[in-house]
């Protein structure tokens, strides 16, 4: 058995989910519905095989540590929602998992090239689905698809560049170098700038809502949260590499005026995946906020296990709403006046999702956003803090506004009143996790309190 | 009077009203609103035995002191509630109680056929007991709680016909009046605590004796006196506070007569008895209190002799009389000044009742001097009663008035200086403008009476009983001055207390004995009351005309006299300046300003908003563009430093 | 002399940039890419690491810059509105190539026997081959996994249900 | 289950019971306030008898980040919580006739949950979930039944206190943070932060507690959202929002505030005391413009918390056990006040003062339960009014400058300024043209029973406010400077 | 030698992002993309070279495929837009906007 195999399992399960997908595309004449149950499988596989995988470093290429493990479970499960809701047929089902299977690589990328490798195999099929996924007008999806791909190759290419000067300085690809002169810091720059690509900072965010407007709301979804995911873990991991004072001190700042931003933006949206999209520029903020905090912080683990908590929490509640948007097809804000009144299952757990969202107490969201800003507030960030605090109020603008909309008004009469059963059950599932995670620190407590 | 029931006897003293007001309420007014009247007047009845009952007891064996709970206790100190029945209580109290039976028993036939007639009679007697509660207190918390009552009871009454615009707004500024008083009631309060850390009297009348004897006086005391007399100028009407009783007589007429005659207005003076101690152990204090009591009674005398309307002459004439008592107080006379307070009470009283019924007669709540004139045969007992008690206020020797009014002149003149000139213009004013009241409304035809159609008729017995026994009661009020006397200046003030082993009679500082009969006084005093008369005869009656005369000829000079010399516009400028300052608060500087700028910050973010996807055109390049200089900073950031 | 000859390749990969970016024909484009990639591959092989510049040739010269040439083909970019009249690639800039080109081979031919490869270790092209698929074993199985999937985008849109 | 813990689940059982009973949600709510009310009665005699000695329920052991599920009561609290159960009785009782859905119920039994929560809570972390869970029944008590433009008030309300309180939260981390510098351990107890040295960070820490609370209370400069939410809610929502939500802020700054920042406190006092006159006097000023019968008395609310803060910053043994007993006295007398205005609104759909006039005679019994609770509000002794405000008072004279106190008294002088002038309007002066009094009947059995329990009350702490000040005083006692 | 490549190689990264940004139709700027990884290539050959390691070259041979994939990817989505008659200009690409 090929020694890597083991580490790698859960990549393997994807693997096999591809040509698994591609396989029964090609040979079953009239596509198999049940191609989806076969999608759900293999990330179900790979959470399985997570479980199994122990932590190493088989140089140069795979260095699968704690970090790594966590990360891999969080872009997992993130991914999960998508499969249950049916990814269309065996092409897109293949893409879909062709890029989990990237994000897999990306987690247990142990040096600069395999971090390549993996930032490429996630982004590729991303663009494909991006470009095939849903009902929507044809013509949106592939100019999304466009914009995303250039975006991307560019990323891409700076990526590479940088590397090739952190080369140069260091002559080596994986970590571990002394200090770097201008030309390696340099190279951690622009590697740096692919990775905030990825993730949406403010000055290279221009492609993320055209993208997440335009493909189907559970491929959305899954974009904003296991790619999400990943792409702070790239982020991590270069500056893992280099760990340069620079990321310390710009990183916090970019964050909090991504938050800003994107919240700004978002109180404006007409179009509900729209202002989804801006409202996660607005979270990714946040995560540029913790990440800025764990590199002034020296790497401290408390410090990222603030973060994968955050995602975790994330996935949850970005997950939860695009299935919303997937369950009841509502596109616009107008559509979505009075609709409480309609169906009352799924507004309300819309609603929950929308207070996580906001960062209300009883719910995770608030406790992912306490747990980001305490370890800013460790890190002595208090400017950026505040700033992502005022970027949270404004956020309630359109979070509150969603619900004020839903249950406060009149039902208007042009709304589409159709509910698509699978969405449904992940939007149930997201929200009741949502609560649960808000009060899990305080659960031991609690259950001790009401039977002693 | 066993020792043991004194105690039941004096809480009799609440507990009447009390079930009288509880069984009117929940009973009689769902039930028979009509009958409303009879249980409160059996309790002042009841009241009056109690309150006489005492005043023998308090005569024969001194004042107590009786404890009834712990009202509130933090920190270092605090606060129980008790009676304190007392010399100048007992005999003010019982003043109270006849005055008061009287009246309720004229309101239960004036007040007949009135919708509101169960409301008026609760509270009618919401008012009685609170007066009970206020004479009888014995700390100065429980004093203002139904100081505060007696003040709400005023509003109520005051306004009880309260679809007439004029009673709205007079009860409005009663109350508020009152209120600006009580502003000054309450801080006292709160340095009273502060400083002696007790609110009893008794105690801080002990406190206060000490640092005195010891030479020094507590920080506060002065200010404390200062608002203490602040309050009593707006409960007894006293300049510059005096402005809310002439307005007051919009009330039903029993109102005016018992509250804003006899009893409520002397609220004020009575508080001022009972913090004497502390005003007289600071120096420049009583001459303060006696130079208020002498302008205000100068000022308000003038003013009523010009009155058109007789429940007006009648409110000018008590701030006026009210001004004397103050003006004792300043003297030093307390026990002069309980003895006016009770005569007072007697002939206002009888008087108001006489206005009534002239009002009655005309079917109005109140008559105009114009419209009155001859009436002194169509309502003889009025007449007759009128003139008993003009002749007591205008001090005329053998009746009550002179025994009091003149005494207070008398110390004035003693006194020498304004205080002097001030007691014999206040004597000839009060003279003056009674009698020029009597002879405008009972004797000789007035010319401009033609068009009047009422021909005025006597009320009957419910009417003219209680004013006859008023009437007499003033008349012979001079011979309760031994009396009184003893309750307030033989040694009763004071409770037999032993301080350090020494047996301290406290007795009230400053309240010589009352003076003695003296032919001065009586000589003074009528010439005084004559001038005044002669006078009033002099440009009412031979002059016939000159009472509307002077009104046409110098306009000016009326509107000097209806705004009291400029002061009513002064406090009206002072209202519409608070008003203007709320509405400026609340409109625009809360909702405009204030809540403005913050909902613009709201604003604010939604235009940036826009502004920022209006940037974002969707362009490739754009965006591309943006990528790479934001790669170019970090590398910038990155590379440099 | 080694050193000249990527001098001017590199100069030549330089020129040949600016005129793609500067050539209003797409067409003119490519052909002026194909050239920077030879060149490239030519200063892979004078560094050293002639199995690169194989590579290089073969995939990327070869496979991508073929594929792009049929897709402008196909995407009629050619007859774009051009920035110069004629179709043919302008003649001084085939006549500045021709010139590179003979240059180069003058030089290297002109230096010592091709010891350049000496300049890097020896044996390092054999050590690069073995790397490939020892310890880079991962990537490279990767990278034709993410082939594999890339050609799933020349499949036609699923027909909208 | 102990008793603490039962006294804020027992709310939430009773929320989701309503929200799942339909029709009979109004008995479902009853039973549960009753059933609340009790337990809280039950909890408050223990405290009684130990003179206020509290009893403290340490949760389980810390879980993670340092958080403790920790509640505690003593007399404070405990008087707090049974305020929040007798209104929530109160409430029920208030809207029993009002056609709304289960979710009304609902909303108000979870709010009922959420502010025992508050008051019991000794964990921050556990503190600051019910302190922000507050606002979400509150948002749909205000957005779902409250009148005209209730959708912007709703959402003004909400996003107003969430500013506030994130500061806050910034605020309580910084704290956290620090004590974990100072002692390396992870905690969010208020007990165990109580000695934190909060080093240079101190006054911006306390500035955030205090905006966090100050907000609540509200204090002059961050009150402008509560005329809003008041006028917008429903009777009911008006009763809970005055009557309690309000004392959230006072109760933060005496439990959290005060005791975390110490030093701060004592050195910006000064010009928190003048805050605090400052609204008590400006609210009366405002409250006088009005001519919306209940953004009168949301006004009126702002004056009497001015009064309220007053006492709590004197740090006197009389200002706090003011403060405390004028957050009961508050609590009764406005949510009279607002039931009133609620049943007027009720009947007439209107709540202008010159859309009545002449009510004395169409509903005595409205203008005599009116008259009562106005005589109450502005603060006539012998009624609950003047004991917490007389106390309140003399605690800010003795501890510090006399401006502060003679400020006070002028708010207490204005009070009747606004007031009367207003019962006049409806009741006295005769009805005007476009008034609506046709259309007000008088008060039924069930309005009167809850206005007569009101008044009782408000009677019995005026003339005997002793009991009540004795179950407080002692567990003020450690915040006497 | 070193001075050199890296002139060239920086040179030619500018020229291709230079390309990406500037130019309108979509196929020369996917041009530019492969021009700027060549460019990286170039100076990763270089420095292996330099420090005679035969992993980075690896990388290259890696980076190569890679490029060859995404050049495909690229392809087929400008193909499919050409094909959805939006014409092969990148600024009428913004009906996603806002």
């Amino acid at each position: 058995m090929n020694p890597l195999m083991y580490p790698l399992a859960p990549q393997a399960a994807l693997a096999a989910g591809v040509f698994g997908a591609l396989g029964l595309g090609l040979l079953v004449r009239p596509k198999p519905v049940w191609g989806c149950v076969l999608a759900a499988l293999a990330p179900l596989a790979a959470l399985a095989a997570l479980r199994v995988v122990p932590p190493g470093y088989w140089p140069p290429l795979v260095d699968v540590d704690a970090k790594s493990l966590g990360w891999q479970f969080v872009i997992y499960a993130g991914a999960l929602p998508l499969a249950f809701c049916a990814p269309g047929d065996d092409v897109e089902t293949a893409l879909f998992l062709g890029a989990t299977l990237g994000m897999g690589l990306l987690a247990v990328a142990g040096n600069l090239l395999m971090l390549f490798v993996g930032l490429e195999f996630m982004s590729l099929p991303a663009y494909l689905l991006v470009a095939r996924s849903g009902e929507g007008p044809r013509g949106r999806r592939l100019e999304a698809a466009v914009k995303y791909f250039f975006a991307g190759a560019l990323a891409g290419a700076l990526f590479l560049f940088g590397m090739a000067l952190y080369y140069a300085e260091t002559g080596r690809l994986g970590p571990g170098a002394a200090a770097l002169g201008t030309l390696g810091r340099a190279g951690v720059s622009l590697m740096a700038a692919a990775a905030l690509f990825k993730i949406g900072a403010v000055p290279l965010h221009w492609w993320l809502p055209d993208v997440y407007e335009a493909a189907a709301p559970e491929v959305t979804g899954f974009l904003s949260t296991s790619m999400k995911a990943a792409a702070t873990l790239f982020l991590v991991r270069v500056i893992q590499i280099a760990p340069d004072p620079m990321f310390g001190a710009i990183l916090p700042w970019l964050g909090a005026g991504t938050a800003l931003f994107g919240a700004l933006l978002a109180l404006r949206q007409e179009r509900l995946q729209r202002l989804l999209a801006y409202s996660s520029l607005s979270h990714a903020g946040l995560l540029i906020l913790g990440v800025g905090a764990w590199a002034r912080l020296g790497g401290d683990p408390r410090a990222l296990a603030a973060l994968l908590l955050y995602l975790g929490a994330y996935a949850l509640m970005s997950n939860g709403a695009f299935a919303f948007l997937a369950a009841t097809g509502l596109e616009t804000r107008s559509q979505l006046r009075g609709y409480a009144a309609r169906s009352a299952g799924a507004s309300a757990a819309f609603a929950v999702l929308l207070f996580a969202l906001g960062g209300v107490p009883p719910t995770g969201g608030f406790l992912a956003k306490l747990l980001v800003f305490w370890q800013a507030l460790r890190a002595g960030l208090a400017g950026p803090t505040a700033l992502a605090a005022v970027a949270s109020v404004v956020s309630l603008g359109y979070y509150l506004g969603m619900v004020r909309d839903m249950y406060f008004d009149a039902p208007q009469d042009t709304a589409v009143p159709r509910t698509v059963r699978a969405p449904s059950l992940v939007l149930l599932t997201c929200a009741i996790g949502v609560v649960l995670l808000g009060v899990a620190p305080l659960l031991r407590g609690l259950v001790g309190g009401l039977w002693p | 009077m066993t020792p043991a029931q004194v105690p039941i006897v004096a809480w009799l003293l609440f507990l009447a009203p009390i079930s009288a007001i509880l069984f009117g309420f929940f009973i009689l007014r769902p039930l028979k609103p009509e009958w409303t009247h009879w249980p409160i007047l059996l309790s002042c009845a009841v009241v009056a035995v109690a309150s006489v009952a005492l005043a023998a007891r308090v005569y024969a064996d001194g004042s107590f002191d009786l404890n009834f709970y712990r009202w509130a206790a933090v920190g270092d100190w605090g606060v129980d509630f008790g009676l304190r029945i007392d010399g100048p209580c007992v005999a003010v109290l019982t003043m109270v109680a006849l005055v008061g039976s009287l009246i309720h028993v004229y309101a239960a036939s004036y007040m007949k056929g009135d919708p509101g007639f169960s409301r008026f009679f609760l509270v009618f007697h919401l008012f009685f007991l609170a007066m009970i509660g206020l004479l009888t207190a014995n700390n100065y918390v429980q004093m203002y709680l139904f100081w505060e009552l007696v003040g709400l009871a005023s509003y109520l009454l005051i306004g009880f016909w309260y679809q007439k615009e004029s009673a709205r707004k007079a009860a409005l500024k009663a109350f508020l009046t009152n209120r600006v008083g009580d502003f000054g009631f309450l801080l006292a309060l709160l340095l009273i605590l502060t400083t002696f850390r007790v609110a009893q009297f008794h105690i801080i009348y002990l406190k206060v004796l000490v640092l005195a004897s010891g030479g020094h006086t507590p920080e506060f005391l002065p200010l404390i006196g200062g608002l203490l007399i602040w309050a009593a100028c707006a409960k007894s009407a006293q300049f510059p506070l005096y402005f809310w009783l002439p307005d007051a007589m919009e009330g039903p007429t029993p109102t005016s007569a018992l509250m804003h005659a006899a009893t409520m207005v002397t609220a004020g003076v009575f508080l001022l008895i009972r913090s004497w101690p502390l005003i007289a152990a600071v120096p420049g204090l009583p001459t303060a209190v006696a130079a208020i009591g002498a302008f205000t009674a100068l000022a308000s005398a003038v003013i009523a002799g010009t009155r058109k309307d007789l429940k007006r002459i009648l409110a000018y004439s008590t701030v006026s009389h009210l001004g004397l008592m103050m003006l004792a107080l300043g003297l030093g006379q307390i026990g002069v000044a309980v003895f006016h307070l009770i005569v007072h009470g007697f002939f206002k009283a009888a008087l108001f009742l006489c206005a009534g019924n002239v009002g009655h007669a005309i079917h109005q709540p109140t008559a105009n001097v114009d419209e009155v004139g001859g009436w002194r045969k169509a309502l003889p007992w009025t007449y007759a009663c009128f003139l008993l008690a003009a002749l007591s206020l205008a001090g005329v020797f053998p009746f009550g008035g002179f025994f009091s009014k003149d005494a207070i002149v008398d110390a004035a003149l003693s006194r020498g200086g304004l205080f002097a000139a001030a007691g014999l213009l206040v004597s000839i004013g009060s003279a003056f403008y009674i009698f020029r009241m009597l002879f405008l409304t009972f004797h000789g035809s007035r010319p401009e009476q033609k068009g009047l159609s009422a021909h005025p008729h006597e009320a009957g017995f419910g009417f003219v009983a209680p004013i006859v026994l008023l009437a007499v009661g003033s008349a012979f009020a001079g011979l309760l001055r031994p009396l009184i006397e003893r309750l307030v200046d033989g040694g009763l003030h004071g409770l037999p207390v032993s301080v350090g082993g020494v047996a301290l009679q406290m007795n009230l500082p400053g309240s010589a004995m009352i003076p003695g009969f003296e032919w001065r006084a009586l000589l003074i005093g009528t010439a005084m009351a004559a001038i005044g008369a002669g006078a009033a005869y002099a440009l009412t009656m031979i002059d016939a005309g000159w009472d509307w005369r002077w009104r046409v000829s110098s306009p000016r000079l009326v509107r000097v006299f209806d705004t009291d010399f400029g002061w009513k516009t002064l406090i009206g400028w002072i209202a519409d300046g608070v008003t203007g300052l709320g509405n400026f608060a609340g409109r625009v500087l809360d909702k405009k300003w204030w809540d403005g700028a913050i909902e613009s910050t709201g604003s604010a973010a939604l235009g940036a908003g826009g502004l920022l996807s209006d940037a974002s055109r969707g362009r490739l390049n754009e965006a591309l563009w943006w990528m790479a200089a934001g790669a170019a900073l970090l590398l910038a950031a990155g590379g440099l430093r | 002399m080694t050193l000249w000859a990527v001098v001017i390749a590199g100069a030549a990969a330089v020129v040949f940039a600016a005129a793609m970016l500067w050539s209003r024909s797409l067409y003119n484009g490519a052909v002026c890419l194909l050239v920077v990639l030879l060149q490239t591959a030519l200063i892979y092989v004078l560094r050293g690491a002639p199995l690169l510049g194989l590579l290089q040739v073969m995939i990327y010269a070869g496979a991508v810059m073929v594929l792009t040439v049929i897709t402008i083909m196909a995407s009629g970019g050619a007859s774009a509105a051009e920035r110069f009249a004629d179709f043919a690639l302008p003649r001084g800039l085939a006549a500045l190539g021709v010139a590179a080109v003979a240059a180069e081979i003058a030089l290297t031919l002109a230096g010592a026997p091709p010891r350049a490869a000496a300049v890097a270790a020896p044996g390092l092209t054999a050590a690069f081959g073995g790397d490939l698929f020892h310890s880079y074993a991962l990537a490279t199985e990767a990278v034709t996994l993410l082939m594999f999937l890339a050609a799933l985008a020349v499949l036609p849109d699923k027909e909208p249900s | 289950m102990s008793l603490l813990t039962a006294l804020w689940v027992v709310p939430l059982a009773g929320a989701v019971a309503c929200a799942l009973s339909g029709r009979a949600a109004r008995w479902t709510s009853l039973a549960f306030s009753l059933a609340a009310l009790a337990l809280s009665a039950a909890a408050l005699r223990p405290v009684l008898a130990s003179s206020g000695a509290g009893l403290a329920l340490a949760g389980g052991a810390p879980g993670a980040f340092g958080v403790s599920y920790a509640l505690a009561a003593d007399g404070l609290s405990l008087s707090l919580v049974g305020l929040t159960a007798f209104l929530n009785l109160i409430c029920v009782a208030a809207s029993w006739d009002l056609d709304v859905s289960a979710g009304y119920w609902a909303c108000f039994q979870a709010l009922a949950c959420a502010l025992c929560g508050v008051f019991l809570a000794r964990d921050l972390f556990l503190f600051y979930i019910f302190w922000e869970a507050t606002l979400i029944p509150m948002f749909f008590i205000i957005g779902l039944w409250g009148s005209d433009n209730r959708r912007r008030a709703a959402l003004k309300f909400f996003i107003f206190t969430f500013a506030g309180s994130i500061f806050m939260l910034l605020a309580l981390i910084a704290v956290v943070v620090l004590h974990q510098r100072a002692t390396g351990e992870w905690t969010w107890n208020l007990a165990a932060l109580r000695g934190t040295d909060l080093g240079p960070a101190a006054p911006w820490i306390f500035l955030g507690l205090l905006v966090g609370f100050g907000v609540k209370v509200p204090m002059v400069p961050l009150h402008t959202w509560l005329p809003d939410a008041h006028t917008e809610a429903p009777a009911a929502g008006s009763v809970m929002l005055a009557g309690v939500m309000l004392k959230m802020g006072v109760y933060g700054i005496l439990r959290v505030a005060l005791p975390l920042a110490p030093t701060v406190a004592a050195a910006w006092m000064p010009l928190l005391t003048l805050l605090a006159a400052i609204s008590a006097v400006y609210g009366a000023l405002c409250a006088m413009a009005q001519t919306d019968l209940k953004r009168l008395v949301a006004y009126s609310s702002i004056a009497h918390l001015g009064f309220c803060l007053l006492g709590v910053f004197s740090g006197t043994a009389q200002g706090l056990a003011g403060a405390a007993l004028l957050m009961i006295n508050h609590g009764i007398t406005t949510g009279a006040l607002f039931l009133l205005v609620g049943f007027l609104y009720e009947r007439a759909h209107k709540r202008g003062l010159s859309d009545f006039g002449g009510l004395a005679e169409r509903a005595p019994r409205l203008a005599f339960f009116f008259g009562f609770s106005i005589m109450a509000s502005i603060g006539l002794p012998g009624l609950n009014g003047f004991v917490g405000e007389f106390l309140c008072l003399s605690g800010i004279w003795q501890s510090s400058l006399p401006i502060f106190a003679v400020l006070g008294v002028i708010g207490v002088t204005l009070a009747a300024v606004y007031a009367l002038p207003a019962y006049q309007a409806v009741f006295w002066a005769p009805e005007g043209p476009g008034s609506v009094s046709a259309k007000v009947r008088d008060l039924g059995a069930r309005e009167s029973g809850i206005l007569w329990t009101l008044c009782a009350l408000m009677l019995w702490i005026g003339l005997a406010p002793q009991p009540w000040l004795a179950a407080l005083a002692p567990s003020l006692r450690g915040l006497v400077r | 030698m070193n001075a050199a490549v890296w002139a060239t190689a920086g040179a030619l990264f500018a020229l291709g992002l230079a390309a990406v940004v500037l130019r309108r139709q979509m196929l020369a700027m996917l041009l530019g993309v492969e021009l700027m990884v060549a460019a990286a290539d170039l100076a990763l050959v270089h420095g292996a070279c330099r420090f005679s390691d035969p992993e980075a070259l690896a990388a290259v041979a890696v980076i190569l495929a890679v490029a060859a994939a995404e050049a495909v990817v690229g392809l087929s989505l400008i193909l499919k837009v050409l094909r959805s008659g939006r014409g092969l200009d990148a600024g009428d690409l913004t009906e996603l906007r806002g």
